[in-house]
């Protein structure tokens, strides 16, 4: 016999439709993938353990949502009942038909409306433990926490903060009608398949089969019209769903599977884009958490600029200056985001498109020898407006008896970050060239610098055939090989990360090691990856003073929750930064360091 | 014509009416802090690039907003970008977009 | 019986010491040579920094002068000295209103010289030819049109598109004999050009300056303000002369000392900040008290520092713009300290003081 | 513009001039400037009844070597102290220069000595030293300007001719240059002033003249010594000139009068070096804008024959305003000396019309 009906026609289309569009689309990323790439691709699929990983990946995240989870349990179930839900019933359903169906191959639509074609008789009791009965309850089931996933949907839209979410992303007209398709299909399915149960008095499980009865005894009418509308709606629920899926932020669940496996395959975002970037922005689900992650917006009321519209505007083909400049490139969100999108790189391409046109001139430079040393010192340009700070660093190095050169005595030319901040990196490879060779000529075997923006920069465009620390590690060491004897202080200290230095350069322990040698360390409301950018990054091109200014007192707030005697950091920015507003004295770790001396103590005493 | 063995001297003295403030209002619409300028000379006192060479930051939007757009160009290759001017500015000029809004007048306008 | 008070000079400063005396229980005589008190004050419409209207601060200098005999439209031709006793000897027309003069004696036992300022005659300054090219006028005049309300035109009538404001018009002027600052004329630059913005907002407005004196509070602000809201522009540089285009738009001439270059510009109007000049009718009662006054031709104080509103002789007080530049709230300031020192002085006598 | 404004200014500019019985110093180069002028001059005082003695032995008053740094100021105030010995020998006490720079400098002596009488003393010394001479100084100091505008009224009484145009009976468009050496270093020595000068204006006026006032009105002809005298600046010499030029143009200018040796010549011949330089001619049909001294604007007034007042040396074509003012001239008598012999002809210019 033909199982068919003609409301099946809507879902089969829209089923047509998302696959051919998602094989197109995956072909497209394919092959758009630059030669390095796709050998990496290859390789990375004929691995095993990379697969696995993949796979592990792809349950973990795209059907558990453990990443959210983490963040708050409520957001992480609401996800995973309509991922984990949803695929489950597809799978079960799949083997339910089976149980009525021979054929190894079912038309697609088949375990989908199963109901509709299956409803046999209400089974006597002693049935219940009988495989239909055991489905029947598994689907009722599965279908039950997806609808409870569902209702905490429509809980989020009004309380939000519940799900530790404090902003919501304003979404565009593709996605509202996705989403609103996405919220009837569950509800119509419920219906549907309960009033066939109720109408056949049989094939339902617990739910649709009780909820049915109840159904068809309230409602007036034939209930096998009302059902078979129901059915209707249902598939056009679907069909419609599947049809603006690739238009909608929904193309996210097909895009992110195969970001996993390009990223387990070491596929890496390009200097000046690639596809990667633009499977990436198809990756981004817009669920909004980078919106709460991002100062701009919670501290300075900047809302307009977030990850979220920066990645539609980058997979809708549009990015304005403003989405490109605003931001401070602290990294924030991209720590946050549950998909793991590159979001600091897809940003400073967006950048590079723009800035990159500058002609500069930097031949005035003229390398006259350096000289000889076992550690060259580079202050950093900053850190020239902080001079405490490399006074601190000299007074250390020669308490320490380091062999040291201070490369940028004569105030510095600069480490390029800053033009690469703006997209300038063509222009900042000269600078970076110089500063090079002027390293080199020492011959030194370390280079220190006080300014995590140089210490990041050093780190990955130098390429440099020498260790590269930052002044906080250095020191550490110093400490450690007891070339330094230090003295604690006890006093009340609070470390502040630096962008650059901690999210930016992964330094989160060793200035935590060194401060708690002479001070009593105590923590803050937010540290680490967590931490607060101080408003004075060289990333944000065009925020006014009195915006950058409430984001730096915001961090202050939080970072002086705890009455600290001194606010400890280890950036000069930061220090200028939070010095202009802070009442708590700031200083910088080399500074405390210093004091720290037992010479000094006496001295200050 | 005739060569008297000496020619006709530019005159040094520049007519605003003659200005050309495209430059400024497109810098301005990007930057508005551009305005806020006192003239102090912080900026090109901290400029790194000054050390070396004939760059005066301060001077180079100084003319911009008078429609002086001559002698631009050349200053503002010699920056490094590195932002000391604007953590002594005392009047909170955005410079570092002022620099990059000035290249992009440049860029647009030639 | 009560001590008499004559001050003489029924601006800001008379006016407000005039006032508190007269409620310390004093019989005050206020003398003024205009027909009206009020003095320069009078003349603004809205005052720096934060525009307040100047009718409503002498509305409150006004209640507190009921007890005030105020004497207008007289000069003082003479004023004698009789141990702690004055007689200020004034010429007037008789109070039936007749044409002919009289002179009247004020006996008093003490005398506050309120007499103010002048403002600098900007024809002085011949080669921005005020008074010469229709299309150059003083502040005070712009401010006279903001007060009357009518609209700022060029004497062609047309709205300007561009306007020059120039600073230190008669002051730290060795060519016009004034060393000195006028103190006030900066800020009045700006809340005039800020004023003017709010009128024309599509036109250009510049300040030509030498320095900009933001001394007192709210002032630097203002100035701020009149930059980033109403994008007026500031040219440090002083005028060194104007000429006059056929269309009677004015071109003037200065070096834009912040890019080192001369610049030369056309503007529609061209409003010229006159500074202070000592009252005229200063120097012949000092010559009768024998006071003397500074190089800069403002009347000396017994001490600039602790005794700022006496003089040499007893029983002869200063106040306000009669020692120099001031501003009205300062004006006020001072008033009230002399009517203090005044109300010491005379009290001095009764038992129990000394 | 408001007249009565500038003439408040005048009234506070106000020069005592002598009336007669002037000792006359004549200027170092304008003869060979403009030979007729300083002629001129005596000509007309003659006509107008008045005393004029001019001593043969005055020598430069060394202001031009003065201004150019290379005479020091006690040799110049002895120079000048001589002049006063030739007058005072001659029995006169007012003193009468026909050039501007001269008329500067003896004004700074004079102040010199009236502030530092020790100076004066000195230099009195030097003076009887070098020439055994002593001298009493000028009652009264004028230039030449000074005193044809005292006498303007009188000119005009006698002469026969306007500054007004005998076709259209419009008046003719004057623009004034004074020499800086007039009244800018004294402006109360000068009449009207430094800002606005009325000695020039003051003949234009009452010879039926309107007087243009022009944004650089009070710009360096082009001469300024150093200027012009090396040769490596004299591009800036005629970027002065130029400059007045453009500025004058837009005000359609007729004649340019002057009251200084240098100025009538470079705003004169520097016209027509522009027009070789690039091409540029002012004035109506490209025929440059007639400069003239106030001598031989007077002349003209008075109806004296045009080639006698030396206009034919002007490099910028006179013709034209003459015609205008309806003054008859003779063009082959233009270059014939005064015993009727040819002086022979300039060569015509290549951009400059009329010719």
């Amino acid at each position: 016999m033909i199982k068919f009906n003609l409301f099946v026609l809507p879902f089969s289309f829209g089923l047509i439709y998302i696959v051919y569009s998602i094989i197109s689309h995956y072909y497209k990323w394919i092959k758009a993938l630059p030669a390095v790439d796709k050998v990496k691709l290859v390789t990375g699929l004929r691995t095993p353990s990379k697969i696995l990983a993949s796979l592990k990946e792809i349950f973990l995240e795209s059907l558990i949502h453990r990443k959210l989870w983490k963040r708050n349990p409520l957001l992480g179930y609401m996800h995973m009942s309509f991922a984990l839900g949803w695929f489950l019933l597809i799978v079960v359903g799949n083997l339910e038909s089976r149980i009525y169906h021979g054929a190894y191959i079912n038309a697609p639509y088949y375990p989908i409306f199963l109901k509709f074609f299956i409803h046999d008789r209400l089974v006597l009791f002693f049935e219940i433990f009988s495989v239909p009965a055991f489905f029947r309850f598994i689907m009722d089931f599965l279908l039950l926490f997806v609808l409870s996933g569902l209702v905490l949907a429509f809980i989020k839209r009004k309380k939000s903060r519940w799900f530790g979410m404090k902003t919501t992303t304003n979404h565009n007209l593709f996605d509202k009608v996705a989403l609103t398709c996405l919220w009837l299909i569950f509800p119509l399915r419920l219906m549907a398949e309960s009033y066939t149960a109720g109408y056949f008095n049989g094939g339902g499980g617990f739910l649709t089969q009780n909820l049915g009865h109840l159904l068809v005894l309230i409602t007036p009418g034939p209930a096998v019209m009302i059902a078979y509308f129901f059915w209707w709606s249902y598939s056009l629920a679907l069909g419609l769903f599947f049809i603006m899926m690739p238009y909608s932020r929904y193309m996210h669940i097909p895009s992110e599977l195969l970001l996993i496996v390009f990223r387990h395959c070491g596929i890496q975002p390009r200097r000046w884009g690639s596809v990667f970037s633009d499977l990436e922005a198809h990756s981004c689900s817009r669920c909004g958490v980078c919106i709460d992650a991002c100062q701009l917006n919670f501290a300075a009321g900047i809302s307009d600029i977030q990850a979220v519209y920066l990645i539609r505007g980058q997979r809708d083909q549009y990015i304005t200056e403003h989405i490109a400049l605003t931001c401070m490139l602290c990294g924030r969100c991209q720590e946050a985001c549950p998909v793991g999108i590159k979001i600091d790189s897809l940003r400073l391409i967006k950048r590079r498109e723009i800035g990159s046109g500058q002609i500069t001139d930097f031949s005035y430079l003229t390398q006259n020898h350096p000289g000889f040393a076992d550690v060259v010192y580079f202050a950093g340009c900053m850190t020239h407006l902080t001079p405490s700070i490399h006074i601190a660093m000299e007074g250390i190095m020669k308490e320490a008896g380091i062999n040291y050169l201070f490369a940028d005595r004569n105030g510095s030319i600069c480490c390029g970050r800053p033009l690469m901040l703006a997209g300038k990196d063509k222009q900042a490879s000269e600078l970076i060239e110089f500063n090079k060779t002027l390293i080199r000529q020492t011959r030194a075997k370390l280079l220190v610098t006080s300014c995590p923006i140089c210490y990041k920069v050093f780190r990955e465009e130098y390429n440099l055939p020498i260790r590269i620390q930052h002044h906080s590690q250095f020191i550490l060491e110093l400490v450690r090989e007891g070339k330094i004897a230090l003295q604690s202080q006890h006093r009340k200290v609070v470390y502040h990360d630096p962008c650059d230095l901690a999210r930016g350069g992964g330094v989160y322990d060793a200035p935590r090691a060194l401060l708690s040698k002479i001070s009593d360390l105590i923590p803050s409301e937010k540290e680490c990856a967590d931490a607060l950018c101080c408003g004075g990054s060289l990333g944000l091109m065009n925020a006014s003073v009195q915006e950058k200014d409430m984001v730096t007192r915001n961090a202050l707030e939080s970072l002086l929750a705890n009455k600290p005697d001194i606010l400890a950091t280890a950036c000069p920015l930061c220090k200028k930064t939070f010095s202009k507003q802070s009442e708590t004295e700031v200083r910088d770790i080399a500074e405390l360091v210093y004091d720290a001396i037992p010479a000094r103590v006496l001295l200050l005493k | 014509m005739i060569d008297f063995g000496y020619t006709l001297t530019r005159d040094r003295q520049f007519d605003y009416d003659r200005g050309d403030l495209r430059y400024y209002r497109l810098v301005r619409s990007l930057e508005p802090s551009i305005d806020l300028c006192i003239g102090c000379g912080s900026c090109s006192a901290t400029c790194s690039a000054a050390q070396f060479t004939n760059l005066n930051i301060r001077k180079l939007h100084t003319v911009i907003r008078r429609g002086d757009t001559t002698s631009i160009k050349a200053g503002l290759r010699k920056c490094m970008f590195c932002g000391k001017c604007q953590l002594v500015c005392p009047r909170g000029v955005n410079l570092r977009n002022l620099i990059l809004a000035l290249n992009r007048a440049i860029e647009q306008l030639g | 019986m009560e001590h008499s008070v004559i001050v003489i000079g029924g601006g800001v400063s008379g006016m407000t010491a005039a006032g508190m005396l007269a409620q310390q229980g004093f019989n005050v005589t206020l003398l003024e040579k205009e027909a009206e008190t009020g003095g320069h004050a009078a003349r603004w419409d809205r005052l720096f920094p934060d525009r307040k209207k100047a009718s409503e601060v002498l509305d409150f200098i006004r209640k507190g002068m009921s007890r005030v005999k105020v004497i207008t439209g007289i000069t003082v031709v003479n004023i004698t000295r009789n141990d702690k006793e004055f007689t200020v000897v004034t010429r007037g027309q008789v109070a039936d209103g007749g044409s002919q003069m009289a002179d009247i004696p004020h006996p008093a036992s003490c005398i506050l010289l309120a007499t103010g300022y002048e403002l600098f005659e900007a024809r002085k300054k011949e080669e921005y030819g005020y008074g010469i090219y229709n299309n150059v006028i003083t502040s005070a005049e712009l401010e006279d049109k903001f007060r009357s309300g009518s609209p700022i035109l060029t004497s062609e009538g047309k709205p300007p598109a561009r306007i020059g404001i120039v600073h230190c018009v008669g002051s730290r002027d060795e060519k016009v004999g004034n060393l000195y600052c006028s103190k006030v004329c900066c800020v009045t630059g700006v809340k005039q050009a800020i004023e003017l913005k709010e009128m024309y907002p599509a036109s250009e407005v510049f300040n030509f300056y030498m320095d900009l004196r933001m001394f007192d509070r709210h002032f630097e602000e203002l100035y701020y303000e009149a930059q980033q809201k109403w994008g007026v522009s500031f040219i440090r540089g002083r005028l060194s002369e104007c000429a006059e285009n056929p269309d009677g738009s004015i071109i003037v001439k200065t070096e834009d000392t912040l890019t080192g270059k001369p610049l030369k510009m056309t503007v529609d109007l061209l409003v010229l900040l006159t500074g202070f000049v000592p009252g005229r009718g200063m120097a012949s009662i000092s010559a009768m008290l024998g006071l003397t006054t500074g190089a800069d031709g403002f009347t000396n104080s017994a001490d600039s520092h602790t005794l700022n509103n006496s003089t040499e002789i007893p029983g002869i007080f200063l106040a306000g713009a009669v020692k120099g530049p001031v501003s009205i709230s300062e004006s006020i300031a001072d008033a009230r300290a002399a009517a203090i020192q005044i109300e010491v002085y005379l009290n001095s006598d009764k038992p129990g003081n000394d | 513009m408001k007249p009565e404004g500038k003439r408040l200014v005048w009234n506070e500019y106000q020069k005592e001039i002598a009336n007669d019985n002037y000792f006359y110093v004549r200027s170092c180069v304008r003869q060979n400037f403009f030979p007729g002028a300083e002629k001129t001059f005596l000509r007309y005082m003659k006509d107008m009844g008045r005393n004029v003695f001019e001593n043969p032995s005055h020598t430069t008053c060394s202001g031009i070597g003065y201004h150019s740094d290379i005479v020091p100021f006690e040799t110049a105030m002895t120079m000048v102290a001589r002049q006063f010995a030739l007058m005072s020998e001659a029995g006169y006490e007012n003193f009468v220069t026909s050039c501007i720079t001269s008329f500067g400098l003896y004004s700074e002596v004079l102040e010199t000595w009236e502030h530092f009488p020790a100076v004066e003393e000195k230099i009195r010394g030097h003076l009887r030293n070098a020439t055994g001479r002593e001298f009493v100084k000028p009652k009264n100091l004028a230039h030449a300007s000074d005193v044809t505008f005292k006498l303007r009224k009188d000119i005009s009484k006698a002469g026969k001719y306007r500054l007004i145009n005998h076709i259209t009976g419009n008046s003719i468009r004057v623009v004034e240059h004074i020499g800086c050496h007039y009244s800018r270093m004294f402006p109360n020595k000068g009449v009207g002033g430094a800002e606005y000068p009325y000695v020039l204006i003051g003949m234009i006026d009452e010879w039926g003249g309107e007087v243009i006032d022009y944004p650089e009105r009070r710009h360096c002809c082009g001469f300024g010594f150093r200027q012009y005298l090396v040769k490596a600046n004299r591009g800036y010499s005629v970027s002065s000139s130029k400059k007045k030029f453009d500025s004058m143009k837009p005000y359609k200018p007729e004649l340019i009068l002057t009251n200084c040796p240098g100025c009538p010549m470079f705003l004169d011949r520097w016209q027509y070096a522009i027009s070789e330089m690039e091409g540029t001619t002012y004035g109506e049909n490209g025929q440059g804008i007639p400069v003239m001294t106030y001598e031989e604007l007077a002349g003209l007034i008075l109806g004296y024959d045009p080639w006698d007042l030396g206009l034919q040396v002007h490099q910028v074509p006179v013709e034209p305003l003459l015609e205008k003012m309806g003054i008859p001239y003779d063009p082959a008598k233009k270059f014939l000396d005064i015993n009727g012999n040819s002086m022979g002809k300039p060569k015509p210019p290549s951009a400059m019309k009329f010719y």
